[in-house]
């Protein structure tokens, strides 16, 4: 039952935050923090069992020492769900990605007063609803959490976001919850068309032989959601303004987390449910991936909103996530799974700089701003990291994700590849604008006048050590990646061969 | 990762990279003597290092490949290493001494600068250097990729050094931009050979290039010349460098002399035997590098600004590199690239030296008087100007570039034709290098200077400290007597003797000082220098290359060297075809032109508001259709609509109700 | 022949009604109202359903017309009154009487072309002993619930004519 | 069989009529001079009786009943839900004091309720529904004010119209079999089959399915917010129940796949589009109760194997939220524009969240109950293979998301202008945790409400 | 009484139902749209009684006594609505109660 306390201990901590104020004041935030480091504890004690007694997972077959935890019990059996979690690497990864951020979130908005006990709530729920997505393997809870998913990002943005909030936080509402309906509707054909007891099960599901097209139109169904999610353009409308509109810790939540699982769920559930459907779609999807990628770096390119900037990053970011999935090779899925990583990293560290800049000089407008470079050295050095890491500079984990990716698109088509690599150039093109316009030069209108403080840089100092280190030093995260991997690309292959 | 003496050839790069990051990260304030022994010992060390394995392997001990760690990617492998063969000692060897001397050298240059930017300055110079030395000894081709990308960031911090000017800030920009194209190719082809050799070891992947298909070769070696191209700045990738020359002079020294301009050419150095399973690729290499050379040479010789034309000729220099790559001779490649190290930063520090601190800045009258102003950097000056212009038997530049021209001549028929071209460069080169040196000797005149700054000229020492003489003669001695060293250096890295007929060897030697003859002509003809003042003068007011007519008629002399000035306007037709197009495009889709700002997100709604427009709103009066066009009259249109159903009154709601019965009873009085 | 005989009673109640709902005045329509409640009672007797029918005229035709004809005396009787009301049924009636066309219309060529189903034996005349032990003995229950909805209606109408003002109505008038 | 005739068995089956009758007579008679409170309690002591009478015999095997009822597991769950429906709306019947005739009228409607739920025959169906509509109509004019009396009056009229179809459609069944029993509808002839046109024509009235579902909106902004909810609830789980022993029949053909699908395809249409933009709450709710209503409608219509099941959860899993909304609007004064509701949450935080809550829970997402509901929807909809059908309901729920989701944000709304804080007692607080409660609860743990259903199933 | 005439009678109900469904529909003053139900319920009357003679079965009247009740029932309401409206509105013209809408 470990695995559930991960998803419920930064739940109950959320609830506990929300009143705990009304006993003691200003303890929601050492509760909120306690529950997401007893969360981190036990996913370090999870995975530590997992790594060290071998697989526990004897329930699914054929895939053993590929899960690093299994749990199983009923939960409504008369709706033949169950709660269903395992974890293989690829969950692990996000889980510590998702209660690590959580826990900077949380340190980040340390000085908030504004209904502060709210937004412990909203970063400790957000955490724990991914968190099932990251673990669910019964669809109908995964679709479950997936829609709860969106309440507490929600509530971010419509409370404590800056701008048309209101009308930003219904946007993105209603693009996920639209595209969350196919997902809803392909999960209850699923259930409702097994033979025998009706299940959710997602490895039963993995199990049966669903004709080709059906798998073609279910898989639309989910497809939808994550591309939704991931963003990919044309889908994409909502993130720019969630981006901008939404305060920094929502959109290092947005970026780090939330993102994150759209991928999650293109890497995890095409393949294994629907790996004929995948090889009918996969191409269309590289098709939009190759387009997302080019369009979402010009529309950086012209952006005069830092935030939306970043945002826009994103879109191309997440883009090659798709190709590289889409791909379907191990190139390209590993290459995926390290991008998702490494985007989290430098998108939200992105994030914390430039909603730093904004808590000092009350704009975003890059026309306006600059001279950090003579204000504010650590600022500018920090900033440069991530500027690196964002136009994907070896060393970083994100060109170790992007070159892998690239490799993989050769091997499916060299045109994907040429298309990625004018990506990484048109990435010089906006990086260096932004960069440039906020870092160099004389200070413009908006004069940043204070550095970066200690309780800013040392969440961004674990955020950029993390892309060093995993650029440096990936074999960690390959290890445990590959298992993902590895059952994701046999499962292709076994069709298309 | 085992322990072996080997290993210490990690160290090399790691004293710079230390360095860096002592400069960059250390959180207290240094003071500015601290900070000039650290990067001295971060430029120094990997020389100190470097000098002894060089020996060792000269004298047969090289070290090879050294392995780091190795990475598991699903089935492949892939083994990070450092290597030291030849090629990488002595190019090694060669960019660790001008390091060294360059870093020596900053520490009077950049005297004036704030302490803050001083520590930026260093810590950049060294993680350059890093980078530089990391591609260098590189055993893999990630960790070769890695040196070679982090070049192009530090070039970008270097060059737009001065943050505060535009036009630095442009010239970082447009540097990064355009060598990260050629970082594109050189990336798809160093993915595609690990595709084919399963491997990132460089030992493994150029012998496995044997194996390749033809096709695949002449593509991987295509985008190998592509990259190389592009970090060297060779047509039709070069205009990059011209305006990098807005970073400090100790930048240009490094960045554009030894280190990143020519990793180019050290590329191809690397991978030759793969390059020569792809002749063609060759030949279009040679030629491209005679070209380079040759449209250096040209504009060199008209530019008013000394970097400017110093630039041109670092572009003109490593088109022979590639000139000589191109015909298959890479060792005397490796030669030249020696040699063009050491000349070429010293003439960007001696130049440095003596226009520091000119109101002019780096223009060519800034020169005027060096030989009475600065007599140690003037004769520096005048002794890599000379093996620059490869004043034969007495400069080391005439060794090197006579074993290339050797090289060209013994390439069959196409060869002929190349030598020529390179032996008219010669003398152009000759040309634009001791005019440069003429006009140093020519005196100050006030009439150059309109502003009161010169007062700031005359009160400049005479001779500089030991800091930036002592890097000046190391460096002239060695552009002088070097050229002894080009022999033991092709035999070293496996090459023949270089043998040319001697008639050749004549041309070749008389080029160059045909070319002094050319150089005296345009000082000193009366018509000639009158028409390139003018050529200072427009090209100094208009900062652009003036249309037909402007400015008054225009001697043809006055317009070719306006034309060459300017690059041949490179810059404009890139403005043109790729700038221009790409500025308009990202603009259009942010909703600068007729588009909404980011189309494809609003196409949904742009979508249906056309829908609306083009068939709803024809038969808006048609209430009935208008229902059935619901879906694109947009819901709330269509709320505001129903919600009248509503009307309040009980005798509608009975009249609905009344039909809802009616319809029913149809419907089974319909159904049989 | 007992079938044209109802037939003809229960036209006569259908000509009544149709003129009650269409005059002017509240008070010919309530006359032609008993006229027609009259006509049905008749019909039932002609039926052979005697409770029926004495059930029509004594509730119906009594009891609940006298408390229409208690009400009506609050109704304007004016001519100009009468004049707008004919207006008004002038003005309001086509689109109604489409309507009832296209729903009476199907009803009724449905039921022309409907059948009784076969085996069930035509019954006759049904005593008013039958139906009283129907109503008291198996629906019973039924009876019971029906005073039910008497009680409903009874707290309701006695809440609405009760004097008191509306002390506690919370909603303001729109 | 005369009263006397009465056996225990009959008793204990009618046991739940039984004691709300005697509760609406007791009330009744107190009413005019006890205390208002006690009426209240009194009064409500009868559906709660009646409410733990049906649930403790869920499961047990059905009695034989006297003629016109039936006791099986669907009149049970019927009569508990209604029964708790009423004690609920009972709690939040605010114009109490003056008006005493409040608590008798809700347990009567609650009889009417329990009638429907339990009839066999036309004529049960047809006093079950009649009694619903008097006493809702009773309470309607409990405040005398003009939109409640003009709402009263709508229904009414209406009311009546649907009745007399209603009845005719028994007639002609009635003419053509000789059977005035459910049964009478598996006949196949013309005159069974236009009865069962007028019959569905009545029942979708009461149902509010369109085009019968006009006086909804305006009952529900013209009445007693708990008027309004019973109405929304209990009378709908009634008449469900009544549709299911009709589904069962089986009716004749077109009118029951193809009218009972169109009408309810419509409803799902017409209710959410005119619920998008309206600014009453109670309005909002109107309307969206028709869409509701729509749902249960097709799901039957779809013939799935899973629809009683399914139409039953739903309307259970719908009924908390409603209350819980309508509760709040009783505390706001009876009809909350979108305006008055700006940044409730932060002046009553119950108040604001459980009418969060219900909202989530109308819509339909996860950790509420609705959710489950919308789930049981599509999976009957997708096992009935009835894709048009499906199709609506998503373009419904899509539909729906987005005015629901307009009230949402307007309780987290920061609003600087002073506005009154809603008027909760004790009752109601808890009422309105309890609901609130059984939402989320429900939502992450729906077992015992599946449990509860399945208990119902022959 | 044969099938032919028992379709008759429901002819005539059927008839009585539409012609008080018209007068609901097409006359705006509240009386008469009260007077109109009446007429409107008659006709299931009609039909039950009708029926129940075909059959002989005393349930028919049965439901015809319960219908009355209905009609009485309502006609009480029906009337104290309309007392407690006249008191404020113009209750000669339904169309005019239409305070709620939309």
């Amino acid at each position: 039952m470990t695995l559930g306390a991960i998803i419920l201990l930064p739940f109950f901590g959320g609830l506990v935050a929300l009143f705990a104020n009304l006993i003691w004041p200003r303890t929601d935030r050492w509760v909120a923090l306690a529950s997401l480091v007893l969360g981190m504890a036990a996913l370090i004690f999870v995975t530590a069992q997992g790594v060290l007694t071998g697989s526990s997972a004897a329930g699914i077959e054929g895939e053993a020492g590929r899960w690093l935890a299994l749990h199983r019990s009923d939960w409504a059996p008369a709706l033949g769900v169950q709660i269903l979690l395992a974890m293989d690497g690829l969950s692990g990864v996000l889980l510590f990605l998702s209660l690590g951020l959580g826990i900077l979130t949380v340190i980040l908005s340390w000085n908030e007063t504004e209904k502060s006990a709210l937004l412990m709530a909203a970063l400790c729920w957000t955490v724990a609803t991914s968190n099932g997505v990251f673990l669910a393997f019964d669809l109908l809870v995964f679709a479950f959490f997936w829609e709860l998913m969106m309440v507490p990002a929600f509530l971010m943005i419509a409370i404590w976001g800056h701008g048309t909030r209101e009308a930003t936080a219904i946007k993105f509402l209603i693009f996920n919850t639209i595209a969350g309906l196919g997902l809803l509707a392909a999960v209850f054909y699923l259930g409702s068309t097994s033979e025998g007891p009706v299940t959710f099960d997602a490895f039963v599901i993995a199990a049966r032989d669903i004709d080709p097209t059906v798998q073609v139109w279910v898989l639309a169904g989910f497809a939808l959601a994550f591309m939704v999610k991931l963003p990919v353009p044309p889908f994409h409308a909502w993130l720019p303004d969630a981006h901008t509109q939404a305060p920094t810790v929502g959109s290092i939540l947005l970026a780090g987390l939330l993102l994150k699982t759209g991928a999650y769920g293109l890497f995890r559930f095409p393949a294994m449910l629907f790996p004929d459907g995948f090889a009918v779609l996969a191409p269309y999807g590289l098709i939009l991936g190759a387009f997302g990628t080019i369009y979402g770096a010009l529309v950086a390119c012209g952006q005069t909103d830092a935030k939306r900037l970043v945002a826009y990053t994103s879109v191309a970011h997440m883009s090659v996530v798709l190709m590289g999935i889409c791909g379907g090779v191990h190139f390209s899925m590993m290459g995926a799974g390290i991008v998702m990583v490494a985007h989290a990293f430098s998108a939200s560290a992105l994030f914390l700089l430039i909603g730093a800049i904004y808590d000092r000089v009350g704009t975003r407008d890059i026309r306006q701003l600059g001279g950090l470079q003579r204000n504010a050295p650590r600022f500018a050095a920090t900033f440069a990291l991530f500027f690196s890491a964002t136009l994907a500079m070896p060393g970083t984990a994100n060109f170790l994700g992007e070159a892998l990716v690239i490799t993989g698109m050769f091997q499916v088509n060299w045109v994907y590849a040429s298309i990625t690599l004018i990506s990484l150039v048109i990435s010089v093109v906006y990086a260096t604008r932004l960069f440039q316009r906020v870092v160099f030069g004389a200070s413009r209108k908006a004069e940043v006048k204070q550095d970066l403080t200690w309780r800013e840089l040392g969440p961004i100092l674990v955020l950029g050590t993390g892309t060093l280190f995993f650029g440096l030093l990936p074999q960690g995260l390959m290890v445990a990646l590959d298992p993902a991997v590895n059952a994701a690309v046999g499962a292709i292959q076994a069709v298309t061969k | 990762m085992t322990l072996s003496p080997a290993l210490i050839l990690l160290l090399v790069p790691s004293f710079a990279l230390a360095a860096f990051m002592v400069l960059g990260l250390y959180p207290y304030t240094l003071r500015r003597r601290q900070v000039h022994i650290i990067a001295l010992l971060g430029g120094a060390l990997p020389l100190l290092i470097m000098a002894p394995l060089t020996g060792l392997c000269a004298a047969g001990h090289c070290l090879g490949v050294v392995p780091i760690f190795t990475l598991t990617v699903g089935q492949s492998v892939v083994a990070l290493a450092l290597t030291l063969d030849p090629l990488g000692a002595t190019i090694g060897l060669t960019v660790s001494a001008i390091g060294a001397a360059v870093l020596v050298y900053s520490i009077t240059y950049m005297a004036a600068t704030s302490l803050a930017d001083l520590r930026r300055f260093f810590a950049l110079m060294n993680l350059f250097l890093a980078a530089m030395l990391t591609m260098v000894l590189a055993g893999d081709s990630i960790v070769f990729f890695l040196g070679w990308e982090l070049m192009g960031l530090c070039s970008y911090f270097l060059i737009a050094y001065n943050t505060t000017s535009a036009e630095s800030i442009t010239a970082g920009r447009k540097a990064f931009i355009m060598t990260r194209v050629a970082d594109a190719y050189l990336l798809a082809a160093l993915l595609l050979l690990f595709l084919h050799a399963n491997s990132v070891r460089l030992d493994v992947l150029i012998p496995a290039s044997a194996t390749l298909d033809a096709t695949m070769t002449i593509v991987i070696a295509a985008l190998l010349l592509g990259g190389a191209l592009g970090k060297s700045a060779q047509v039709p990738f070069h205009t990059w460098l011209p305006s990098a020359m807005a970073g400090p002079t100790p930048v240009s020294a490094l960045l554009h002399s030894a280190t990143m301009v020519a990793a180019g050419a050290f590329l191809l150095m690397r991978f030759a035997p793969l390059m020569q399973l792809a002749p063609a690729v060759q030949v279009a290499a040679a030629v491209l590098g005679v070209a380079t050379a040759a449209y250096g040479a040209m504009s060199a010789l008209f530019q008013q600004d000394v970097k400017r034309l110093l630039a041109y000729s670092s572009i003109s220099q490593i088109g022979f590199m590639m000139l000589s790559l191109g015909v298959g001779a890479p060792e005397a490649a490796a030669a030249h690239f020696v040699m063009h190290a050491i000349f070429k930063s010293l003439l960007f520090l001696a130049a440095g030296d003596i226009t520091h601190g000119c109101v002019e800045g780096t223009d060519l009258s800034s020169m005027r008087g060096a030989w009475t102003r600065k007599p140690v950097s003037y004769v520096a000056f005048v002794a890599g100007g000379a093996s620059l212009a490869g004043l034969p038997m007495i400069t080391a530049g005439w060794w090197s570039k006579e074993a290339i021209l050797s090289a060209v001549q013994g390439f069959g028929a196409v060869g002929q034709v190349l030598w020529l071209g390179a032996v008219l460069t010669a003398l152009l080169t000759g040309a634009y290098a001791s005019r440069a040196i003429m006009i140093g000797l020519m005196p100050m005149r006030d009439s150059d200077m309109p502003h009161a700054g010169n007062v700031h000229r005359h009160e400049a020492p005479r001779t500089g400290t030991i800091w930036t003489n002592l890097p000046l003669m190391l460096l002239a001695t060695g552009a002088i007597v070097a050229g002894v060293l080009v022999t033991p250096i092709m035999h070293f890295l496996g090459a023949e003797e270089p043998h040319a007929s001697a008639f050749s060897v004549y041309v070749a030697a008389a080029a160059p000082l045909l070319g002094v003859g050319l150089a005296l002509a345009l000082v000193f003809v009366p018509r000639l220098s009158e028409g390139l003042r003018n050529v200072r003068a427009i090209s100094r007011k208009a900062r652009k290359m003036p249309r037909r007519g402007e400015g008054g008629p225009q001697s043809r002399f006055v317009r070719l060297a306006l034309w060459l000035n300017w690059g041949m306007r490179f810059d404009g037709l890139y403005q043109v075809m790729f700038v221009r197009p790409f500025v308009k495009g990202v603009r259009w889709l942010n909703g600068y032109g007729s588009a909404p700002a980011d189309p494809v997100g609003t196409w949904p709604m742009l979508a249906l508001v056309w829908l609306q427009q083009k068939i709803t709103a024809p038969l808006a009066p048609d209430w009935f259709d208008k229902l059935w066009m619901w879906g694109a009259a947009g819901v709330v249109r269509l709320w505001a609509l129903v919600r009248r159903v509503q009307t309040g009154r009980v005798r509608d709601y009975g009249f609905a109700m009344a039909g809802g019965i009616a319809g029913l009873l149809l419907l089974v009085w319909g159904t049989p | 022949m007992i079938g044209w005989f109802p037939l003809f009673l229960g036209t006569l109640a259908l000509v009544s009604a149709a003129l009650a709902v269409t005059r002017p005045s509240v008070v010919h329509g309530l006359m032609w109202l008993v006229a027609a409640l009259l006509s049905l009672a008749a019909t039932f007797f002609a039926l052979g359903a005697g409770f029926a029918g004495a059930v029509q005229i004594l509730i119906y035709a009594g009891a609940i017309l006298a408390v229409f004809v208690f009400v009506v005396m609050t109704f304007d009787a004016s001519p100009p009154a009468l004049a707008r009301e004919r207006l008004r049924l002038k003005q309001a009636a086509r689109w109604p009487l489409l309507m009832v066309l296209a729903l009476g219309l199907p009803l009724a060529f449905g039921l022309w072309g409907g059948a009784v189903a076969t085996g069930l034996a035509p019954g006759g005349r049904v005593p008013v002993q039958a139906v009283g032990g129907l109503l008291f003995g198996p629906w019973a229950v039924a009876v019971e619930i029906a005073s039910f909805l008497l009680i409903a209606a009874l707290l309701g109408a006695r809440h609405l004519v009760r004097r008191d003002p509306p002390t506690d109505s919370e909603r303001p008038a729109p | 069989m005369t009263p006397a005739d009465l056996t225990a068995a009959d008793l204990t089956a009618l046991a739940p009529l039984i004691v709300l009758g005697v509760a609406i007579v007791v009330s009744m008679l107190l009413a005019p001079k006890a205390d208002a409170a006690l009426v209240r309690y009194v009064a409500a002591l009868g559906p709660f009786a009646a409410m733990g009478i049906a649930v403790m015999r869920l499961g047990t095997p059905s009695l034989p009943m006297p003629a016109l009822l039936v006791d099986d597991g669907f009149a049970r769950l019927g009569v508990a839900l209604v029964a708790a429906t009423g004690l609920a709306c009972l709690i939040f019947l605010r114009p109490a004091l003056p008006a005493r005739e409040g608590p008798p009228l809700m347990v009567l409607a609650t009889l009417g309720g329990a009638v429907l739920a339990m009839a066999n025959h036309a004529a049960t169906v047809f006093l079950g529904l009649e009694i619903i509509t008097l006493s809702l109509l009773a309470l309607t004019v409990l405040p005398r004010s003009n939109a409640s009396l003009e709402a009263a009056y709508k229904l009414l009229i209406l009311g009546a119209i649907g009745a007399a179809a209603l009845l005719l459609g028994f007639a002609l069944a009635y003419a053509e079999t000789g059977d005035l029993s459910l049964r009478a509808w598996s006949g196949s002839g013309m005159l069974v089959r236009l009865g069962a046109a007028l019959l569905l024509a009545g029942i979708a009235f009461k149902f509010s399915l369109v085009p019968f579902h006009m006086w909804t909106p305006d009952l529900f902004s013209g009445a007693p917010p708990a008027v309004a909810a019973f109405a929304g609830v209990a009378s709908k789980v009634a008449v469900a129940v009544v549709l299911i022993r009709l589904a069962a029949a089986p009716m004749p053909e077109p009118v029951w796949s193809t009218g009972l699908a169109a009408i309810g395809v419509a409803s799902i249409l017409l209710g959410n589009i005119q619920a998008l933009r309206q600014p009453s709450l109670v309005r909002m709710l109107g309307y969206s109760a028709v869409a509701h209503s729509g749902y249960v409608a097709v799901i039957l219509a779809s013939g799935a194997p899973l629809g009683a099941e399914a139409a039953l959860f739903y309307l259970a899993s719908y009924a908390p939220g409603l209350i819980a909304a309508f509760c709040v609007a009783a505390g706001m004064g009876g009809a909350p524009m979108l305006d008055d509701l700006r940044g409730l949450i932060w002046r009553s935080p119950i108040a604001g969240a459980a009418l969060a809550l219900a909202l989530l829970s109308l819509a339909g997402l996860p950790a509420s109950v609705g959710f489950l509901g919308k789930f049981y929807l599509f999976t009957a909809l997708i096992e009935a293979e009835a894709w048009a059908l499906l199709a609506a309901a998503a373009v419904g729920s899509a539909l729906g998301l987005y005015f629901y989701m307009v009230f949402m944000v307007t309780l987290f709304r920061r609003d600087d202008t002073p506005r009154p804080t809603p008027q909760f007692q004790t009752a109601d607080t808890i009422l309105l945790l309890t609901a609130s409660g059984m939402i989320a609860a429900l939502g992450v743990n729906p077992n015992p409400l599946v449990n509860l259903v399945r208990l119902a199933l022959p | 009484m044969t099938d032919t005439f028992l379709i008759g009678m429901l002819v005539l109900a059927a008839g009585l139902f539409a012609v008080g469904l018209f007068g609901v529909l097409a006359r705006r003053a509240v009386l008469f749209q009260l007077l109109s139900l009446e007429v409107m319920l008659s006709g299931p009357s009609l039909a039950f009684v009708a029926a129940g003679a075909r059959h002989g079965d005393p349930a028919g009247q049965g439901m015809f006594v319960l219908v009355l009740i209905l009609a009485a029932a309502e006609v009480a309401l029906g009337l104290a609505l309309y007392l407690r409206m006249a008191r404020t509105a113009d209750v000669t013209d339904s169309d005019s109660i239409r305070d709620l809408r939309h």
